[in-house]
């Protein structure tokens, strides 16, 4: 089994029955990703036994027991330290993480960081629900201010952070958004970070019924998607609505820096921005992610994806440099590098 | 020329009014002082390689200050380096220095009390001036207050002439005070009788590259000590030591981290998986990542970790794909890491994690030694959560029981401690340089898909060990985790049941584990009065000590745990053989504990917390104290 | 009802056969199981509230499923309620159910194995339909295949009565269906004699403000229950439970965490000191927070940290201000604040730490009840570092050794562990409601600069604390931190013998807290064959079973410790006076380990690792079998 | 002594005999600070004995032992955790946090982040030397990518984190750079910083003479400020050089997002960019943050000061609120808030 198979989406799903609550947005995650796996390994030239989820402590994290690949539910917060350790041991493999919003944010915030400023090619999948749903529902570093919850009764006093800015603060070389219940822009947006090179991040609007119901309506539900969405495309205008009749300009005088909407009618075409998420600079991810409702449209799609040797390529590096450069290491003779004496 | 315990000639005292010539004595211990600033960590590891490239044995301790240099001349910047030389197999660094080089006030006030009555103290006259007094305390000089008056000082201008004999090179004021280390070391080699070349060899090698311009005037600086020495016959005796009668072979001297760097690759070698460190920096562990940092062209992989919670994380991530999955800290940074421990316990991942311990609790003294994290190796974490545990007992030691710490990890599939100690870490002592090649091999299956579906909790019926599975296996894809596992099948499994097979199965394979580790043996009779029982470091204290009261003709014998998780088999029954039981530690009585909640054996403890090993006299007088009081209970 | 023990009749046999009227009984085990989306904690609840209400002595036991809701109707969903209602003081929610309420085929799947033989067993017939029998794994109708031979059934059309009652209502089909509960909890009031407005104010309660619509319906739903019952006579007896002999006073049913919640509030009062509690969400421990969230008109404050670290060291900076520092987690969360704990022992500051255990290692059994993190509380930290550890033995009793916490921080200046456990967090019992204004004040002196300068290291004479300096006050400016402190002032020291003296000063101050703590009191004769020695949630189980055997005449007496660390002083003489010793305990022999190592003795263990509470018997047996070995002993 | 006092210097200064090593850069800012305190405590209406200072681990975080105020020198990483509950219960005292690299960044990043996003009312100050000194040298996680270091002999593999990145992804209220040796610049921003209601951060470059010397002489050593430097005033045209014959332009055309600098006389004076420290969009501090050498002067100063409430203010609205709604807490009531029954 050492080429190639042609998978389907059966070779993905697990035998294990899954168990998130009905409704969840969860299922509508693992489907799409046990779909678009088949193609993810035609297209990256991988098997699957090479193919490792790796998750933390949520109810997101239970995803690896469901599909049929390796997969290892760790501890809250540190899957990104266990997959480093792993893919940085094995480059061959294909190392997935899957997080949430309070493992990844709020626990884990640190590991995150680290991981995508050194670049370890580790696919992140992070289920952003704006709430704890594993242990029933309190609010989370996505939640907005003033939530209440069992833990905020009087409502939440935390400013959320943006995964997006958080991500791009930590450099990391890929970068994206999709909504969960979106089946082509999840397949289309984890298809491109399977074939980078490098960390990618890929927040994913999920919904949970149970404690944080339509959290993400106002823009995610599909009546809502075209006037309260824009997805971004590589090199095309930034423009949405039912006939891409809106576009978004940047205004930068004086000390602002920001987006506006306009109609695409009212003004030069060249005016409205064009996307680059190859730009080598990040201020451009940086403004798009700062677009939120309800005066802007949801950006979605890859805001960042340039390239930048991963971790794991330079170190395989410099052992080999080592190697050519030292000759394979003899312990025998390390042993000796010191000064030695002969008891006869 | 050290008395400790008092069976070997006092050199020093007998000869002291002596004429020229030399005088031979069995052991010598050397303490060098100075500043951080000085260079006396190197000084005294060249004349701890000369010594036992000349043929003696040596143990050595350095002690240095809190991390940060304080400033030049005060009492907490004060470093020193100590050195046992001698004609026997010794096991420490010495009590008393017979010999303390003292090059400022500060290194005075720090180290005099320890200098053995009548010894011998070199001072740097240049360096007493007033204000460096005052700086380390004094307000009268030490010189003049008589407090010296049982010593015999040679208070030499060793700066002054120092900078005297570099004066015609080209180096800076600073680099000139800066080599006044080496004139220091070529007085001390006058007293003992050793050869220069050797050294000039070293310093050459110290001083090559960019730096080459240092190796002359240091050079300069070392001979011109030596021959001062020689000129002023300041002193009395010049002493000779004898050769030690080592087993034949060919020897370096060895710290423990690097002994401990060393093993793990060698366990690389012995079980044929890439061994894959991660770390977090931390005093006194530091060195190991430093070391194996340079052994890429071993295929050794290194990662600096974010925090030790992410390096426990990248070596179970490592376990988890096949490799030797290690990683290293001390005390406070175990303490981060054992949420990760527990799940590696879980998973049944073979993960080592090494812990050079110092002296706690929290931040505490990081750069003093300390026993005191047994307990926390063993029961620190949360649930029933069993770990093996190994300690190396002597700086060479480190190598061989980094080698069996994989070596059980591996056979058993769980997590491995490795319990060394900044007293291991940075002492040293000559080692016979094994064969790699003759390692035994510890050959592990990793199972292929080959033979069709093997279930990633199926048991291997001796050691009850589960497959090491790694992913890349066609065939034998499974999920695994930190919830409670369906034994054979691995599935979750929430089953009452099931959580208690697998709470005793984990520790039974832990258990096990004492079918592959040696039993206890007993240094000196079988059976008598006393046993002496340690751990860790301080082996040599222990066997110096149990040996000169055997000497005496005690009733004493020792045994060494290297392994505490499990006990070895033999445990008990060595036990039982003994009227009373004494185990130093250098903590409250951590081990003392677990073997009287296991034997229920009425154990003494010797207990030390002082950021310091044990003196040999201090476990010697506890061995006389218990035993005399045994002869007066008998006899009253 | 129940035959725990075999003391009491076994009604429900004797009288199965009987006909109409009241068969009065001792007691009675009822378990309510169903899907997790069926309500069965929240009817659990009311009927225990409702049974308390009445006069019985209640003990409850929920047990959920891992915290996900699983797909409806299988068995990793089931959720049930087990009350034991009784006209004596009981101590446990009973071994086996004389009742049980199974409302799909999983429900009945899971918990029939611990029906009692001859127990009611009611089912809801509308729920076994083919493809709800296969989701909970049965291939035949349990109900056809015999395998409910031994018991009377009443499988009753459940859902379609209760749709019918609540059709001319305004619910919509899904909330319809949720009235299912009210209307079984209606026809278990009509088994058990209940009058049903003390329920219908609850109803009204629950059902308020933006859920008022749906009070009426589930009234409906109740009284239909109720009816049904009623109508069909079904049942071949119904059943009275007679009034419980309590001391007066006013009362109310209470779980751990909120007696946990509210004793800390107490401390508070009692204390003077604001609370301040910092934690990070965990299973069992959330209730916690959700609880001291409510209260800000206390002046409590909450903190929903990122992390347990960052939550340890909130707690801590709140210490250090001269609050009540405060933080609560389970197990895996204590080994991450294990480093930060470490620092509030060296800094001596009063903290304390709120473990309610759960299932482990590792992730391991999250809803699941466990005592295995006894010893990673008196030795889970690096260095030797000792902490105070209490361990509440009720769910009442929580608010007591919440109080008593605080109380030995705060005079001791030290970190204090409380540990809860799973089962006594969710579990509830009457409960006396005290009078806050008689609980004893705790006089804690905050020095001011007053009266000059106060070392921060100073001790009190007879505690051996430090004075709690908070900043804010002038002229006391002083430095704390994690590296050695010089005793009395404060400064860092790395002197060796104040590194020992301090050592053992932080372990004396906690060995000293003795001098606080009641002496063990043993239930039973004072001396005899056999100590039953139990910690923590255990003591109503291990009651109950050495009751048992005291009525059968067996020489056994138990005790219980609340104290973990120290021990009473009274320990040691206690034990002496047993021939034999067992330690009960839901981990591998923690206890039981600490006791043999400090006091030499040969103690028992009976160890039970299944995520559950030990039930009466599993003691009794025990017990029995100790003893019956003795005798055989003796006899032999 | 509960009427502000009129401090000295001396006032602040510790008996403790300062431990750095000789020509540490640690001693510039602990000057500055004592010589800044009394004027803080002046205009910030505090006494000594309500300034506190707490610090991890570190050669920087061995601070509070040399200031004459409450202090408390804690664990690697843990300071931002317990300065913040020090603050929550205390809300009248003035909370410093004093970190390093290493601490603030690599262990201490999640717990950075998070007390910089509630907007806890601290003051830290960050001692940037790009490298661990305490632990004797090892590379940071803001050290150059293939610094030669113990820990990485062969060259560090990772990406640096730009802390002012971090705070500005962290929502951080008061953002500020400066250089040790710099006394003037630093007395003004750490008095700003003390001012500000909210948690301020102030990235401090400091130099380590025994592990990493000389790291930042290229901008920060006096011969070179004026070229590469510049210093950001509110309300000014961001100039440097000299005569100030320098300045800065935002370029933002079609995805570009990014500065460059014009010769003053050679442009428009009006498309000179005007520093807006209070602007609610952070894109500005985005862009200003990752301007640094060759190509561009490193800015110093406050990128960001905008005001928000702070979470003990709010924390302690809402117990006030409670107070106000419910009545102070009654806990005999409240015992029996639940159903109760009587037996007599
Ligand atoms: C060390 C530790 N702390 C806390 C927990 C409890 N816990 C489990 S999941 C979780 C948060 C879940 O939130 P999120 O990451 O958003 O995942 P979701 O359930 O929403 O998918 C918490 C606090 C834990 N398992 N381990
Ligand atoms: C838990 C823990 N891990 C590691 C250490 C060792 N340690 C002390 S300071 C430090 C890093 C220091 O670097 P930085 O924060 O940049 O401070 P600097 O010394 O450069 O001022 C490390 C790794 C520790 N004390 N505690
Ligand atoms: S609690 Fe929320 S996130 Fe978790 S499984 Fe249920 S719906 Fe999904
Ligand atoms: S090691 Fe560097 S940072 Fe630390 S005190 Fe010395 S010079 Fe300063
Ligand atoms: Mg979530
Ligand atoms: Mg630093």
């Amino acid at each position: 089994m050492s080429e190639v198979a042609e998978y389907t989406r059966k070779d993905f799903a697990a035998e294990q029955e899954v168990r998130w609550c009905p409704g969840c947005g969860d299922y509508s995650i693992l489907a799409q990703v046990q779909r678009v796996m088949p193609e993810i390994c035609a297209e990256t030239n991988q098997t699957k036994e090479n193919i490792v989820f790796i998750s933390g402590i949520g109810c997101s994290s239970r995803f690896p027991y469901y599909m049929n690949t390796f997969g290892f539910h760790t501890i809250h917060g540190r899957a990104p330290t266990i997959a480093s350790g792993l893919k940085l041991s094995r480059p061959e493999l294909q190392v997935w993480v899957v997080t949430g919003d309070g493992d990844a944010l709020s626990i884990g915030g640190n590991h995150l960081i680290h991981a995508l400023r050194r670049n370890v090619d580790l696919k992140i999948l992070l289920f952003n629900n704006r709430i704890y749903g594993l242990t029933k529902g309190q609010y989370s570093p996505t939640s907005e201010v003033g939530k209440k919850t069992k833990s905020s009764p009087l409502g939440s006093l935390e400013r959320p952070l943006n995964p997006l800015h958080v991500a791009i603060a930590s450099e990391a070389t890929f970068i994206a958004r999709a909504i969960a219940t979106e089946g082509t822009q999840m397949r289309d947006v984890l298809l491109q970070a399977a074939k980078h090179k490098g960390s990618a991040i890929i927040e994913i609007f999920q919904n949970c019924n149970v404690f944080n119901d339509a959290a993400f309506d106002a823009f995610a539900a599909k009546k809502n998607q075209t006037e309260h969405t824009v997805f971004l495309r590589h090199g095309e205008p930034v423009k949405f609505g039912k006939d891409n009749e809106k576009g978004i300009c940047i205004r930068s005088e004086h000390g602002a820096l920001e987006p506006y909407v306009v109609n695409v009618a009212d003004v030069d075409q060249s005016s409205i921005l064009v996307h680059d998420e190859q730009s080598p600079n990040a201020a451009l991810a940086y403004l798009l992610a700062q677009m939120d409702m309800p005066e802007f449209p949801v950006p979605l799609g890859v805001f960042r994806n340039i390239k930048r040797p991963s971790y794991d390529e330079l170190l395989d590096q410099q052992v080999v440099t080592a190697i050519k450069d030292r000759g394979a290491g003899d312990l025998n003779e390390h042993m000796r590098s010191a000064e030695t004496w002969t008891v006869s | 020329m050290s008395s400790d315990g008092g069976v070997q000639t006092d050199a020093v005292n007998s000869s002291s009014g002596g004429g020229d010539g030399f005088t031979e004595v069995d052991n010598v211990i050397i303490r060098f002082a100075g500043d951080s600033g000085d260079g006396m960590q190197v000084t005294g590891a060249m004349f701890s390689d000369n010594s036992a490239f000349v043929g003696h044995d040596i143990s050595t301790l350095p002690d240095f200050p809190a991390e940060i240099r304080a400033p030049a001349g005060t009492l907490p910047g004060v470093s020193s380096f100590q050195l046992n030389f001698s004609s026997f197999d010794i096991h420490t660094p010495g009590d008393q220095p017979d010999v303390l080089v003292a090059l400022n006030p500060a290194a005075l006030k720090v180290n005099l009390r320890d200098l053995k009555p009548g010894g011998v103290l070199i001072l740097n006259q240049d360096a007493f001036k007033d204000m460096d007094m005052k700086k380390a305390g004094y307000t009268e000089d030490p010189r003049e207050d008589g407090s010296l008056s049982g010593y015999q000082v040679f208070d030499l201008p060793i700066t002054s002439v120092c900078l005297a004999a570099v004066e015609n090179t080209d180096l800076t004021k600073k680099q000139a005070m800066l080599t006044k280390n080496m004139f220091t070391l070529g007085i001390v080699c006058w007293l003992f009788d050793r050869p220069l070349d050797l050294i000039e060899k070293r310093i050459e090698k110290v001083f090559s590259g960019r730096k080459a311009a240092l190796a002359d005037p240091n050079k300069l600086a070392l001979n011109a000590g030596f021959n001062f020495a020689d000129t002023i016959e300041a002193f009395a005796s010049r002493y000779t030591v004898g050769k030690v009668d080592l087993p034949p072979g060919e020897y370096r001297r060895m710290t423990g981290n690097e002994a401990t760097a060393m093993g793990f690759v060698a366990a690389s070698i012995a079980i044929g998986r890439p061994l894959f460190y991660a770390s977090y920096p931390i005093t006194p562990a530091s060195d190991i990542l430093h070391e194996l940092s340079k052994l890429r062209h071993f295929g050794v992989k290194t990662a600096q970790a974010e925090d030790e919670i992410a390096a426990a994380g990248m070596a179970i991530g490592a376990a988890y794909g096949g490799a030797l999955g290690l990683t290293g800290t001390s005390g406070p940074g175990v303490a981060l890491k054992s949420e990760a421990i527990g799940l590696a316990v879980v998973a049944e991942l073979p993960m080592v994690i090494a812990n050079v311990q110092r002296g706690g609790p929290s931040t505490g003294l990081p750069t003093k030694t300390e026993q005191a994290d047994l307990l926390q190796a063993i029961t620190g974490r949360n649930g029933e959560c069993p770990a093996i545990v190994v300690a190396p007992a002597t700086p060479g030691d480190c190598f061989n029981m980094a080698v069996e710490a994989f070596r059980l990890a591996v056979t058993y599939m769980t997590p491995v401690f490795f319990l060394s100690d900044g007293y291991l870490a940075n002492g040293s002592e000559p080692w016979l340089i094994p064969d790699i090649n003759k390692i035994e091999k510890t050959d592990i299956p990793m199972p292929s898909g080959e033979n069709g579906y093997i279930p990633p909790y199926s048991r291997d019926p001796k050691t009850q060990a589960r497959p090491w599975i790694v992913p890349g296996t066609a065939g034998l894809e499974h999920q695994i985790g930190g919830l409670e596992k369906e034994n054979i099948t691995g599935k979750v499994s929430y089953d009452a049941e099931n959580h208690e097979l697998m709470t005793k199965l984990r520790v039974s394979k832990v258990d096990g584990a004492v079918q592959s580790i040696p039993d206890l043996e007993v240094h000196g009779d079988e059976e008598g009065d006393l046993l002496v029982l340690g751990w860790g470091g301080t082996l040599g204290a222990i066997r110096h000590a149990v040996d000169n009261a055997r000497a005496k003709g005690y009733s004493v014998s020792c045994t060494h745990l290297r392994y505490l998780n499990p006990f070895p088999g033999n445990t008990a029954e060595v036990l039982g053989k003994f009227k009373q039981v004494l185990v130093p530690e250098l903590n409250l009585g951590q081990l003392r504990m677990l073997l009287r909640a296991k034997y229920l054996v009425d154990i003494e403890g010797l207990n030390k917390v002082q950021g310091q090993p044990f003196k040999t006299v201090e476990i010697e007088n506890k061995i006389y104290e218990m035993l005399e009081q045994t002869v007066r209970k008998v006899a009253g």
